[in-house]
């Protein structure tokens, strides 16, 4: 928690000033698109940290999810298959690649950034040889699969706004995140194998399996990420769909206070981190700026944010350290 | 799609009782490029005449980016939209949103499906006809080789598909389709290739240098997005080709013109992108004050590419200058 | 008799190579329940090797160990990994520090045995049993405070309950007292007998002889990987066992006068360090001196030699030869001011560098002209201290990693040896250290004072302190509290002092 | 040297698969232009091997690339400054952008992969702005500054192959780093620094400032060679000039034998390892495989090109562990 409360900050500054100068920002459906881009983006982000407390990297999420994406009209649209066969399909493929992953880099030693950086390369290239670069898409059909990332839920009392379906999974995600970072043992386990591999081997600790696992883990988040966000958008380019998310995703884990030397977590703040991107885009358009500078905007606000949040901490930690001198004098 | 078309359409005759006093409308591009910034500046000159508000968006990401300024434009409430879809076939919720929400025309590329309004701009399987047809004239035979910035775009490939047509001499087909990877030999021409580069310039004249060693009796190449007209011009040079491999461009690259003054540019194709940012402001604002005569029943303002050759290159090229001018102050001003 | 306590580990003709070295040979040894066995052998001798083969750590190249099953009976196994090692109830505390510095303490011990239901972690229990383990080493700390903020000391009591709690029937320590101080020392020395009293076997490998004669039942020596003595408690002597360990005699290291006379080379004023220290302190040393500095774990020692090098924030002035010097560790070090840091893994050592970088680092820029590294004279002088300081295997393109600790430590001290400072501080100089080689260290930190440079260390080993220091600043509560020359002081008279006694009372009473 | 065998390795087999099946590979303006394409990239790979032999990454080298490739053209044709003028305002810069990265990294404790992925925004957000997202270029004039890069140097006695100007930055870059790590002393700590940076600091290296000095460098070779693409290309656009080039020159690194831990490098390794991405490209076309398969056969075969690599390396060890125990027994 306390390690998440620098995003927040950041998070609550952005949201006053796209409250003060966003035209409409604060409206129902807004918000809610807000919701539901800050919910496909935070499962991705979820998924990355899982990487990154072991110490390692995933670029490859991306890509997976562009192949995940991409596939899953292609099996529908050109190749007619079942609903029921094509999910679970997609996902045992991402799993697939994930293990992969992680036994390259558990047991042939190979570094993550490595690995990841030619499974950003691979999985690209072939869904774009698979779908000879064509765009891919649901064809205005599968309504009622489309359905599980474009359903929203009324509030009884509450116009205008609705819960999108993709809150569900991503908040049963970093619910079950959490719990097993702070209660189950093998969330024990990767916080040790992450922060000191060979202590933790040395307590009996079985860390390839653990960091193999979590390799697992994230691109199965990736290519369900990836199905979520083609449910949505409707179609796909294989050449650019998702181009860039896994820095996204490692940003907002990041910003959300994990370290990229492993063993630091905070589901919380992951969450946040992934929104606090989506919403500084967000007020970037609605504030009127021009859509050349986003990048530049989100850039600086996010250096300044940090720096602001770690001179904070120094302040705060001087200041502790004053009076508890002064106490104990 | 029927259904949105007419809502739309009673909407603008309601505005006929109540003209909107002051519009806002937008005009959103398929990415970004010099051809945007000349139809922005028409655009933003159109406001300026018309005394209407003007947003303009230009979605640097593809697909997803151009959905979410579109969704973010609706919400900031505006009253037309211009969009150039980028891949019309699968966009039609978004599309269908935009005409639900506020009043929908297209631009660049066509969405007949959709319930637009209108479409303003050329038929690119026409451009791509008399791009073919200049290269024929200015090439009697040989290894053709095609550069395209991607494929994925529906305009791209109508493009493709019209120069290839228009080489070979056929009968003019849109629906005809050449599979990219294909190599074949018609009518003394034998395609070599289409090249893709997914917008990386380097990568790009990369294809251009590979394909020409790959195929030292290269007789021609079509650049077909612009940056791709101005590497080859880049290439020829650097390597000494001109004249010895004949390039058939297409847009307004200062090298390709350059190209064409000096001679081993055969001619460039060119479109009017100043006209489709100024005829959409003008549309869309004739709409919120309920006119819709503008529209002629086949639902298409067709605004014809031209053809530049060594004639009317100087005049072209002057006149593009004052535009881009006027452009970049409107940009700034921004 | 000890023929009657059953064997439980029996190791047969184990040995272990690695690419172009034989750590270890032919080491037949019986473990037994209710016995504590000393393995004892110079720096690279192989005990490390050898306790790991025994605990699953690392796989022999040849021999076999057999496990003592339920009945008793002895039965080949392969330790493949920990968890077999477990399974059998062994248990290791190894030679360098290994927690993970983001659990808590409680989280650390339990680490691979949490208390849990279908992987569902119980904190409360895990906290509440840890609570018993760090009172039976004598550790006052919160169970939930991170590993990470202990000081070295602490973290290996953290180790020392680890081992304990796993209750095993083979308890393995490697050096465990190296980081503790007397008293510490001596409350594991009894939970040794304890366990021993309750049928547990205990290896433990102390360069310490003194804890081995007290405590042993029996003792293995190793040298050069192989086995050249093993001996029943009262069959030798501690001359007998450095012989076997050595192969000569060691000659004991002297006292010396140091000359009240010399200039003040190094002197500390109002010294107040970044971590909430009490009060200031000042000292002074002078050309040619040695100053000790004794206390208790956590007196402040290890934060004072930081302070003075340069590396955490402090207040007040430190001066070399008169001119006050500011900044950090990399200013310092061209006045002069050397530090061998405490925990030489995290401070000292660049692992997988080779010894010759590790030694030459601030030679080379000692000696560089145009800020180019003189290569030939890099190789006289790493050929040089590798020889001086007795490094085994004197191999200068080995990776330090492979090297054993007390090697390691020897190349970290070579490091500043190599350029003479004006001011060389020792943060537990000696640690893991071989007798035989501590001698030389001694010998060598001497004729560095001799030569006219300022020496302070600190030692946990009031026995190193009384021998090596030419004057002893008592540390208590972060500042000194009492000041002893060599030959006014004891060790009752320091301990009084380390504990908060009054200066002019230990001195009276010593005297 | 031993650590660049493996790259070595991959880019011989790369080289003969090329030779074999690639048409026209072995001519002259072939190997020309792929020399030219080599040393450009090798430049940037150069930099980033010098941060992340710190332990750091600089995700920013492809926006800088950006800026400073834009602003050359930007400053000479818009507005008409000198090229002496232009040329040391864009290295300056260059240069001023990697102390900003340096001092956040060292000084506030910043996480590297932050701070330069904030970079990697801002630049080319910048970049965009400032020229209003055109597409900047030489216009067809100034051939003699653009000659830096396009010259080329004709070997007397060789025909078709002339060696471009390029090469002579790469080589004196690559030559100078080489001697820095392996002759000088702030070579030797800088190191150090990467390998054990606390363990650095306590013997007196002055670490915060050598890591600042290797973002420097690294941004002003990023710089550079962003002058020189732009100079070879002749005209580029904002929005996607230099795009991913960090990665390609990161994985150039990698694969010359940098551990992304830091302390390693083999600066001929780089150098390799950034001409085997370019050979592998040029083979992929010169062979008639479809532009669409480009990225998976890259990361395919760098993949199996790694793994390869570390299983002949076990086999070595494990050799080498056998027999020395033999020659001691
Ligand atoms: N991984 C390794 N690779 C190569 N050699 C090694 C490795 N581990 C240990 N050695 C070598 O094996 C020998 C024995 O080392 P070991 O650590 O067992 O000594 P030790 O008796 O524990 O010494 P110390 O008292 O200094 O701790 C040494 O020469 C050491 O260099
Ligand atoms: N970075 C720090 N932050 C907070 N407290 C610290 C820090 N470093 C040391 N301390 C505290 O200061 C006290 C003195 O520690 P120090 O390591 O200097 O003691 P020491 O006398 O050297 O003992 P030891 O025998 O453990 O080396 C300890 O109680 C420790 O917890
Ligand atoms: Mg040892
Ligand atoms: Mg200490």
């Amino acid at each position: 928690m306390k390690k998440a409360l620098g995003i927040i900050g950041i998070f609550a500054a952005i949201f006053i000033v796209a409250c003060i100068f966003g035209e409409n920002f604060l409206t129902g459906i807004n918000l809610m698109q807000l919701t539901q881009r800050a919910a496909l983006y935070s499962i991705l982000a979820l998924g990355a940290s899982l990487v990154i407390v072991t110490g390692g990297i995933d670029l490859s999420i991306g890509s997976v999810v562009c192949l995940a994406g991409i596939m899953t009209p292609w099996l529908l649209v050109e190749h007619e298959w079942a609903p029921a066969q094509v999910i679970p399909t997609v996902l045992l493929m991402s799993a697939f690649i994930g293990l992969c992953h992680g036994l390259l880099v558990t047991r042939l030693r190979l570094q993550p950034f490595l690995v990841t950086l030619c499974g950003l390369l691979l999985y690209r290239g072939i869904a774009r040889w698979m779908t000879g670069d064509q765009t891919q898409g649901f064809m205005g059909e599968f309504g009622e699969v489309r359905a599980i990332a474009l359903t929203k839920f009324a509030i009884p009392g509450i116009e205008n706004y609705r819960i999108p379906s993709t809150v569900i999974p991503m908040i049963v995600l970093a619910v079950l995140i959490g719990l097993f970072f702070s209660r189950t043992v093998w969330g024990r386990w990767l916080l040790a194998t992450g922060r000191n591999e060979s202590a933790a081997r040395y307590s009996g600790v079985p860390t390839a399996w653990l960091v193999t696992m979590s390799y697992v883990a994230c691109s199965l988040l990736a290519g369900f990420g990836g199905m979520l966000f083609i449910f949505d958008i409707g179609s796909a380019q294989p050449s650019d769909f998702g181009n860039f998310y896994e820095l996204y995703a490692i940003a907002a884990a990041v910003l959300g206070g994990c370290s990229l030397r492993g063993g630091e977590i905070s589901v919380i703040g992951v969450v946040v981190g992934a929104a606090t991107l989506q919403v500084l885009r967000n007020t970037i358009i609605l504030v009127g700026l021009s859509s050349q500078l986003e990048f530049a905007v989100i850039g600086a606000v996010l250096l300044v944010g940090v720096a602001a949040d770690e001179l904070i901490r120094r302040f705060n930690a001087r200041r502790l350290e004053r009076t508890g001198a002064a106490a104990s004098a | 799609a029927g259904d949105l078309v007419q809502a739309q359409k009673d909407r603008i005759a309601a505005y006929k009782a109540k003209p909107k006093a002051k519009s806002h409308v937008a005009f959103v591009s398929n990415g970004v490029a010099d051809f945007w910034t000349i139809a922005k500046a028409g655009a933003i000159a159109a406001g300026k005449e018309l005394g209407c508000d003007v947003t303009v968006e230009f979605p640097g990401g593809g697909l997803g980016d151009q959905k979410r300024m579109l969704e973010d434009l609706l919400i900031k409430g505006i009253d037309g939209i211009s969009v150039s879809p980028i891949d019309p076939t699968n966009q039609a919720e978004v599309l269908a949103m935009v005409a639900e929400k506020s009043l929908l025309i297209t631009n660049d590329s066509d969405a007949p499906n959709a319930p637009r309004l209108c479409y303003i701009g050329m038929d690119n399987y026409d451009a791509g006809l008399m791009c073919g047809k200049l290269a024929r004239e200015g090439c009697k035979g040989g290894k053709v080789a095609i550069f395209i910035g991607r494929l994925e775009q529906d305009n791209a490939k109508r493009r493709r598909q019209g120069f290839i047509d228009g080489l070979l001499g056929r009968t003019p087909d849109p629906t005809r389709y050449d599979e990219p990877s294909k190599v074949f030999t018609e009518a003394g021409y034998t395609i070599v290739g289409t090249w893709t580069d997914s917008f990386d310039r380097a990568k790009a004249k990369a294809n251009i240098e590979d394909v020409m060693i790959k195929h030292p009796d290269l007789a021609l190449m079509t650049g077909l997005f612009e940056y791709n007209s101005t590497l080859a011009v880049e290439v020829i040079r650097q390597t000494g080709k001109e004249g010895k491999v004949q390039l058939a461009a297409f847009d307004e690259g200062a090298d390709v013109i350059a190209g064409i003054k000096e001679g081993f540019v055969l001619g460039t194709v060119v479109q009017d992108p100043y006209g489709y940012g100024f005829e959409s402001v003008k549309v869309l604002n004739a709409f919120t004050k309920g006119d819709m005569s503008m529209v002629p029943a086949s639902g298409v303002i067709n605004i014809p590419a031209r053809v530049i050759r060594k004639d009317n290159a100087e005049s072209f090229w002057k006149d593009l200058k004052a535009k881009l001018k006027a452009g970049k102050e409107a940009g700034a001003k921004k | 008799m000890p023929d009657e306590k059953p064997v439980l580990l029996r190791v047969r003709g184990v040995g272990r190579r690695y690419a172009g070295v034989t750590a270890l040979a032919g080491i037949d040894a019986d473990v037994r329940g209710g016995e504590v066995l000393a393995i004892v052998g110079e720096n690279g001798a192989g005990k490390s090797t050898l306790l790991k083969i025994l605990s699953g750590v690392v796989q022999p190249s040849d021999g076999s160990l057999e496990v003592a099953d339920a009945s008793g009976a002895l039965r080949a196994v392969e330790l493949d990994g920990v968890r077999g090692a477990t399974k059998a109830g062994i248990a290791l505390v190894h030679q360098e520090l290994n927690l993970a510095e983001n659990l808590d303490v409680a989280g650390s011990i339990y680490l691979g045995r949490e208390p849990s239901r279908l992987g569902w972690m119980d904190t409360r229990r895990m906290r509440r049993e840890a609570r018993r383990w760090l009172d039976l080493v004598g550790l006052d700390v919160d169970p939930s405070t991170p590993c990470g903020s202990l000081p070295i000391a602490q973290r290996q009591l953290v180790e020392i309950a680890k081992a304990l709690s796993t209750e095993s029937r083979i308890l393995i320590l490697d050096e465990p007292t190296s980081s503790l101080t007397h008293r510490e020392a001596d409350r594991l020395l009894e939970i040794m007998s304890a366990l021993r009293a309750r049928g547990v076997a205990v290896v433990f490998v102390s360069h310490h002889l003194d804890e081995v004669m007290r405590i042993a039942d029996r003792v293995v020596v190793l040298r050069d990987g192989r086995k050249t003595g093993e001996l029943a408690r009262g069959e030798y002597d501690r001359a007998m066992v450095e012989r076997l360990m050595v192969g000569r005699d060691i000659a004991p290291s002297m006292r010396r006068a140091a000359n009240g006379a010399a200039p003040v080379r190094l002197r500390v004023e109002g010294l107040v360090s970044a971590h909430r220290r009490r009060a200031p302190m000042s000292f002074e040393v002078r050309a040619g001196e040695i100053v000790g500095l004794a206390g208790l774990v956590g007196a402040g020692r290890t934060e004072a030699l930081e302070a003075i090098a340069g590396v955490s924030p402090h207040g007040g002035r430190v001066l070399v030869d008169g001119l006050e010097v500011t900044g950090g560790s990399s200013v310092r070090v061209r006045r002069g001011i050397a530090i061998v840091p405490e925990d030489r893994a995290r401070n000292g050592l660049f692992l997988e560098d080779a010894v010759s970088v590790n030694m030459s680092l601030a030679w080379v820029d000692r000696s560089s002209r145009a800020r180019l590294v003189d290569r030939r004279g890099e190789r006289g002088l790493v050929a040089r201290m590798i020889d001086r300081m007795q490094l085994r295997p004197p191999h200068p393109a080995r990776r330090v990693q492979t090297l054993s600790g007390g090697n390691q430590q020897k190349s970290v001290i070579g490091r500043w040896l190599a350029i003479d400072p004006a001011v060389l501080l020792l943060d537990e100089p000696t640690r893991g250290v071989d007798v035989g080689a501590r001698a030389e260290i001694h010998a060598e930190v001497r004729r560095l004072a001799d030569a006219g440079s300022a020496v302070v260390f600190a030692s946990s080993e009031l026995e190193e302190v009384l021998l090596l220091a030419d004057r002893i600043l008592v540390m208590h509560e972060g500042t000194v509290a009492g000041e002893l020359a060599a030959h006014e002081a004891s060790e009752v008279a320091i301990m009084h002092l380390a504990t908060g006694g009054s200066a002019a009372h230990g001195a009276k009473e010593h005297a």
